[in-house]
């Protein structure tokens, strides 16, 4: 059942690649995005933001496929992510 | 007409327990100190995650005007809360911060600036939470406006069952820290 | 970071964010579902309207960037269903809470779905009330405390897919702020739909719900979510009964074709009237 | 602007007081009806639900009251005019979304048809019991109109009146019938259509991205738009600032609040409508309204045969109260005369603005009939002894 | 009779008002409590759904506001005293079935904590305008109590007070308080049960066989039963007769509605508590009522250092209005300064009783906080002028 | 013949008969059959309460010789609700029409059944707004005229049987005024059911129902229940919905175990707080 | 002032059409006689089963009192709205009375007591709902304050589409029959 | 489907005797007693009561059984049946 670890909707043929933006004040340090991102491609930065939460950050530039959950699953419209190339994968 | 009164306004974000503070402190003056103690609080659907803030009249008689728009102590446990409420600490006021979370400007009108790491002091208990215990330590041994007594008494009669220690505990350290300061300075 | 525009920006009134949401909380997974809803539809915004009523939900439309009506405690239905009927072209959307939705205004949601009128309803359920600090909803779970409950609840709770459908409502879907993509379709699915869609959303109050219980912040509750959801698309909604931290059914429960409000009214009264009947032209303006 | 002709009924017509109220909404462009059916206000809607189909428009039968009143608030913000009609049971429940009505600033009329109360009182018979409720019945501080007519003929006309007071003043207008007048039929002439001046909707002239809901103009009152069409306004029951935003401060509250009541107050001359005869110079005014300003004539007529001068004042609009004529008149006179089917709410108002300088006398009736004109006759030869 | 010592919490506390309230309904013996939960009343229910299960009574959150109230009426006449709380927009819902107690005489309160208004206003903030409304909300004529504490211990036997008047005289009674006092957290001094003195159901001594449930005793009130005990009545919101039996006519209507309203007034003198100093000699009086009665205090300490002779009326009851005791002071006095938080409403009263002989000057204030005194304090400077 | 007392005497208020109810009308008949079913049961009538609204049935609280309250309109089950409450030892009977009980009164209606409130409901549905002379009802059938659908209703009405049973009524079921034999049973069952238990009296108005829609008497309509009944003990109530004129399928739909509401409340407070819960007394006296 | 006033009062049972007999009567007397005429009803839901009545006061300037509390004329259609209402008849006045249906008490008073078998009329014209209209017709050939023509053309106005000609038929019955009587006495 | 004619209830041992009472002010002649009496031992008279209704009657004495169902059906509380004698028949 862990549905997001392996997305169901992942495309067999190309990948894409995306990059993600926080809004640093806005973020709320849910931590939504970091545990769902299927490739966990985030973590909690050790910055404080001015209500004093750690946003997330990128852990690597590769990991992540730009999938938008991280973009959906924030309530606090703090993250996005946009697309940065395709890469092509095996299914 | 009320006699000797005291306005004080504790300050925070939602969560950090700023209302129990208070209404600790209300409790001590009132039942134990045998005083009069107003406490009323602004909160509100905007302040979810905002600043939130307790008022506390404490008086020698009855409490007419209950709330406090200039207060004479002013204790802030975050930024957001500090930048709202300074300016409204009466000149020669003592204003109270929390050490790590509140940078303060400098402090003018002969204001007296008091910090405390009341998180940091909880956090070493084990339990951020108690971090508003903390604070009322260290608020009663440098505000004289409640009996140390008082306060335990309150504590004990406040706190849920099985915390008791703990927060009593947190409230020593807090108090010991403003005993220092007061003494020693920092 | 902060280079772009977040791509929500045309959906949201940016100048009234951060919103007054606790950390954790999980209406506002549920917006962006929706404003992504909104966007995969290509849906004109002028046409979407956004009606609430009081609640933690009941703030949504003050966050969403369209023509958004806050009403009063449980009546976002009945002002939403005026709307629809003076300006038809519209996609009249109410999203609300459990407790707005269905303890005060439970009869306006079981009259609009027996109507079969032509409104898509969000209902964020936490099963508790949020904005008044946490009080017993018709949607809590047997056991689970609430400031008005505080020994454990001990009120059977709605089934809200269950009563929702027995109505009469067309289109039936459960999921929880977890499931933003299937989420997100079934809103799609509805704002495509004419008649009642109705949808459910569970979502984590961690300020009163979640600490009441001692259930952690709303980040348990996601993986809560994520590891005690059955998606069952199709299930008799009957079998969807919800107990406290107990497995939960979420799915698409009800999509069928029936006649909506509207299209019920216009045909009735051409079929009565005939060429004397003048259909509400609604360009009128009050004029 | 001029009323369209598709809901003019124009010619002569016996009707009642209920039917004639919905014709003259008709007539006044008024093209969306939800209500919830009560003695004996329920053929406003039987006439509404049988007429509109022809007409354009849309009637609804809610569930229930709170859900009429809300509908007809969303309607209204789409653009159309909304008119909903119950009686005092129901008026009850819709108190608390009048309020939204007056906090939103929406355009629409209710008729209230009384009936004798209090609760389910008598349902088929008359009363003039919720006249008070019609000022103060919701929470919190705000201001409607409320308008009282005395025959079939003057619900036609009121009811148009009631409608353009609504779009003038952007607030909830109330028809305070009395189930005498509601159910009492006699000829209704309705004039051609283009005999009929109507207030049109004050929509906004600015585009989108420069216009504030609720900046007011001059009057007070602000210019509205028509939902769909792309100013993506908010709107909301909590206190706001111009924006339409929420803002929970007691500034945002004196600066909203107060403007919602001095929009009426203030304007207070142009809207109020009161019908006076030989006033001046009178020792004794009567002051009445509804079934019971008829009732009084002939009252008055046989006090005037006895020599008695009496002025009459007959509240058209009942809300505001003509506060500055009563307080203009009370020096002159030895007495006000109040007949009311009820146990005293207007001559409170009478007796305030007289201030002492005029007698107040009630003739009070606890309803389910009108008064005796005998007893009006009587209380009028005891006020100037 | 004396309170039963399960409910009462003697002790020294440190309560806000709304705790203090539910502690003053349990020590009068309440033991039934449906509501819905609204701010800044919903404490009360809080504190009731804690502390009912160990006092032996029932707690229940009902659906809405109507059901709330109609719960309370259902378990009244099981013979249980009973009290729901609300705010504003739940008070304006209540407001038919508060007309169904009126009309079927059941003892039972309704607290409201007032906020700011109209409709959603200011939901966390203070306000003071739902006062006409206590009186004037449903439709239809009746009278209520209305009651209006202005600090927690105040709340607390506001409560008791509130609980005797509705038994006494059969009828709904309101505890308007404010949010600032519902808030506000003070000392509260719970006195032993003994002290609390407490008036019981007015329970018939008639067997079934000759028992009228609208029967009224010489004080207006007839003596109730409990369901289930064989006495077999009927109750209604008709208009009914001494049987309870509806009856369609003018004159039941006279003689049950007159009766209703008359219980009240003419008992007017035996409900009103007001508390008064120094009115004896005044140059002007400050009249007030709950929070705005504190805040005054402080003005008229700095009105009579500046050597005014400034008496002053606190409302307790604030319906009925005390009326004579106006009119009394009215020709003695230079003016009455009547500060509320709202845009004019017991001010209205005091005009009115005040009938020109003082001066009535209103200090108000739109909500979401208290005057500053020294508005007032103007105010009654500004009167003596 | 008028010799002897009529046996319902004891049960009626005599001095009130005649009654209000208009020839035909089916009202009648399902207060006769419910005085029938407390004789079978040989209930304590002192035990008793009768709870009606407002509408032509609810009158039957006025004709009824036990305690009873004519509340206001649509809200008899909230006010029973309290009564039961405070005297949980009486049966409390709720005894409204359709208008009443599922216009403005359905929200209470379905949280009473949430809660399995120990109730009984018993609705005559009639189609129709009978007391205030025709209107139409959140049960008219499909293109049946009323005063306020003179060209034929397009809204969809209700299937009673089935908004309960998704509530969570422990006991459902459907006769019309014909079925006397088996109406009483099922008012029996309900009376000794604990929780929250419906049944729906489908009955004539002549006057204003019949009328309208050229239906011809009452009579004709009980003559048309005669020939359209269909008894299926156990359907599924989803199968339940009524067109106009259409068959009309009858039965008890639901019977189950559930605790009810008075049940789980002491059973939760009583594990939650051992000895020191006070259960109600219920003899205070509102002393 | 009223001028002329004629208070009129038509009673019988709910179901025979007492409210549209007097409704066409008014109608006649206010637009096409070009009187005033004001029509009330008191009904109520007691009243489902039992007694109705129609108030209709017509005269040659407005109307200010409602309703007749005194009728001069006075047609029962039923025994019990006969029992209830022939002691309002002001003295001298016209009491019209279904023959069949009611059995009045011997007249008093100077009162003009007429008798029409309406019901019987009726069935013989097939349909016993139009009680009403012959009545309708008696009444304008006895009571003289309608013209004939504009009753005529109330009916015409009034009953629903494709029933006129039966409803005029009925109408020249009951006017028949009350010009006979009056020509020449029962 | 003619359930009341073949009453379901009917005791293939013993059919009591009944007779029926009719209250006849109260009646309203609505003819439910008449339609549905499973013996057909009712008829509506001649007479008028004081409405204007005919009060049924009974067609014989012998026919009634006491179903009682005259009793229930009668939405005026206008007739009741009162058991004479028990009769034996066969099933
Ligand atoms: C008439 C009325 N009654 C009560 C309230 C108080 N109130 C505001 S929001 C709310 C409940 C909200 O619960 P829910 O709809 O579940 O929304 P959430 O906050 O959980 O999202 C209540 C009871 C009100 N505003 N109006
Ligand atoms: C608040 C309120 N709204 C409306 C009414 C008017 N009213 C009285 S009874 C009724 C409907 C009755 O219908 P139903 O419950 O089906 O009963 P029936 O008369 O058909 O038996 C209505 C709308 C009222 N009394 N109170
Ligand atoms: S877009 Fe998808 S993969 Fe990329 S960071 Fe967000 S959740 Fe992870
Ligand atoms: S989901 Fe949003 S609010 Fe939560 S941690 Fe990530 S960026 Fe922050
Ligand atoms: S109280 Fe609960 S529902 Fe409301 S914002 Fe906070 S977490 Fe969300
Ligand atoms: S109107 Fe209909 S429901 Fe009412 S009494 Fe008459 S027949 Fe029965
Ligand atoms: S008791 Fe039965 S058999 Fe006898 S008359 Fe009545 S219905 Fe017929
Ligand atoms: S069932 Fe009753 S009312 Fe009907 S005809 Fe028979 S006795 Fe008369
Ligand atoms: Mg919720
Ligand atoms: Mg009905």
């Amino acid at each position: 059942m862990k549905f997001w670890r392996t997305p169901l909707d992942a495309d067999k043929i190309k990948v894409p690649h995306g990059e993600t933006y926080v809004i640093k004040e806005r973020c709320k340090g849910c931590g939504f995005c970091v545990e769902f991102c299927p490739k966990r491609a985030l973590r909690l930065s050790d910055e404080f933001n001015i209500k004093g939460y750690h946003p997330p950050e990128m852990i690597g530039k590769d990991e992540c496929v730009n999938c938008g959950l991280c973009e959906m699953i924030c309530p606090e419209f703090a993250i996005y992510c946009l697309e940065e190339e395709e890469v092509q994968v095996e299914g | 007409m009320e006699q000797s009164r005291t306005e004080i306004k504790i300050t925070g974000f939602g969560g950090q327990g700023v209302i129990l503070a208070a209404y600790i402190i209300g409790k001590a003056a009132a039942l134990f100190d045998k005083k009069e103690a107003t406490l009323t609080q602004s909160f509100g659907p905007e302040a979810r995650g905002g600043a939130c803030s307790a008022q506390m009249v404490i008086s020698n008689s009855k409490v007419l005007y209950p709330y406090v728009k200039r207060p004479q102590i002013l204790v802030c446990l975050s930024q957001e809360a500090y930048n709202k409420f300074e300016p409204e600490l009466i000149s020669g006021g003592l204003l109270i911060i929390e050490k790590d979370l509140v940078k303060p400007k400098p402090a003018e009108n002969g204001i007296q600036l008091l910090a405390i790491p009341a998180t940091r002091i909880a956090e070493e208990l084990g339990r951020r939470m108690v971090l508003n215990i903390v604070t009322v330590g260290f608020f009663t041994a440098v505000a004289d406006v409640v009996g140390e007594e008082a306060v335990r008494g309150a504590i004990k009669d406040s706190v849920p069952k099985g915390t008791e220690d703990l927060n009593l505990k947190a409230f020593e350290r807090g108090f010991q820290y403003g005993k220092n300061l007061r003494e020693h300075g920092e | 970071m902060i280079t772009k525009e977040h791509p929500m920006t045309p959906l949201l009134r940016m100048d009234r964010i951060p919103h007054i949401w606790c950390p954790t909380c999980g209406i506002g997974t549920a917006v962006s579902c929706f404003a992504a809803a909104l966007k995969q539809n290509e849906i004109p915004l002028e046409k979407v309207a956004i009606v609430s009523g009081i609640g933690c939900t009941g703030r949504v439309a003050g966050y969403m960037k369209v023509d958004s009506f806050h009403t009063t405690h449980g009546r976002a239905i009945p002002f939403a269903t005026g709307l629809k009927l003076a300006r038809p072209e519209m996609k009249i959307v109410v999203f609300s809470g459990d407790g707005d939705l269905f303890a005060i205004g439970g009869n306006h949601f079981i009259h609009a779905a027996r109507r079969n009128m032509d409104l898509t309803v969000i209902c964020v359920n936490n099963f508790i009330y949020g904005m008044t600090g946490g009080q017993l909803a018709p949607t809590t779970p047997l056991s689970a405390k609430s400031t008005t409950s505080p020994y454990g609840n001990y009120e059977h709770p709605f089934n809200l897919p269950h009563l929702a459908a027995s109505c009469g409502a067309t289109y039936v879907a459960r999921w929880t702020a977890l499931h933003i993509r299937r989420l997100t379709n079934s809103m799609s699915e509805a704002l495509n739909k004419k008649g009642f869609s109705f949808i459910e959303v569970i979502a984590p109050c961690s300020t009163v719900y979640a600490r009441r219980n001692r259930l952690g912040s709303g980040l348990d509750l996601m993986k809560f979510y994520h590891d005690n959801c059955e998606i069952k698309n199709g299930a008799n909604p009957e079998e969807a009964d919800i107990g406290f931290q107990s497995k939960i059914i979420v799915g698409k429960f009800v999509d069928k074709e029936k006649p909506s409000f509207i299209d019920n009214m216009h045909v009735g009264l051409k079929r009565a009237l005939g060429d004397k009947y003048i259909p509400y032209g609604g360009d009128d303006g009050a004029k | 602007m001029k009323a369209d002709p598709k809901g003019v009924l124009t010619g002569e017509h016996y009707l009642d007081g209920d039917f004639a109220c919905a014709e003259g909404a008709l007539a006044a462009g008024c093209r969306f009806f939800a209500g919830y059916p009560i003695t004996p206000s329920t053929e406003v809607a039987e006439r509404f639900s049988e007429r509109i189909p022809e007409v354009g428009g849309i009637f609804i039968q809610m569930e229930d009251e709170m859900a009429s009143m809300n509908a007809i608030l969303g309607a209204s913000w789409g653009g159309v005019k909304t008119m909903t009609s119950t009686s005092g049971p129901g008026f009850s429940l819709m108190m608390e979304n009048i309020g939204l009505g007056a906090m939103m600033e929406v355009p629409c009329v209710v008729v209230n048809v009384q009936r004798g109360g209090p609760s389910t009182g008598l349902p088929t018979m008359v009363g003039q019991a919720d006249m008070m409720q019609a000022r103060w019945g919701s929470h919190g501080d705000y201001e409607i109109i409320a308008l009282s007519p005395n025959s079939p003929q003057e619900c036609f006309y009121v009811a148009i009146e009631a409608f353009n007071l609504a779009e003038k003043y952007r607030v909830p207008v109330f028809i305070m019938m009395d189930e005498c007048v509601g159910h009492m039929t006699e000829k209704v002439i309705i004039p051609p259509a283009e005999e009929i001046e109507l207030y049109p909707r004050r929509l906004t002239n600015s585009p989108p991205a420069e216009y504030l809901p609720y900046m007011p103009e001059d009057d007070l009152v602000p210019s509205m738009i028509i939902a769909g069409q792309g100013y993506k306004i908010h709107t909301t029951g909590l206190t706001h600032d111009e924006r339409g935003y929420p803002v929970m401060t007691a500034e945002a509250q004196e600066k909203l609040v107060h403007r919602l009541i001095n929009k009426i107050r203030l304007n207070a001359d142009h809207i109020i409508h009161i019908e006076e005869e030989d006033t001046e110079g009178a020792e004794v005014v009567v002051v009445s309204y509804g079934i019971s300003s008829r009732v009084a004539l002939a009252a008055i007529d046989e006090a005037r045969a006895a020599g008695i001068r009496v002025g009459r004042l007959r509240l058209i609009t009942v809300w505001p109260f003509p506060e500055k004529r009563i307080r203009e008149l009370a020096p002159k006179v030895k007495a006000f005369v109040v007949p009311e089917i009820n146990y005293g709410q207007m001559v409170l108002e009478v007796e305030r603005c007289a201030a002492g300088q005029a007698k107040t006398i009630l003739v009070s009736h606890g309803g389910g009939d009108v008064h005796n004109p005998q007893d009006i006759l009587e209380a009028i030869k005891e006020s100037i002894k």
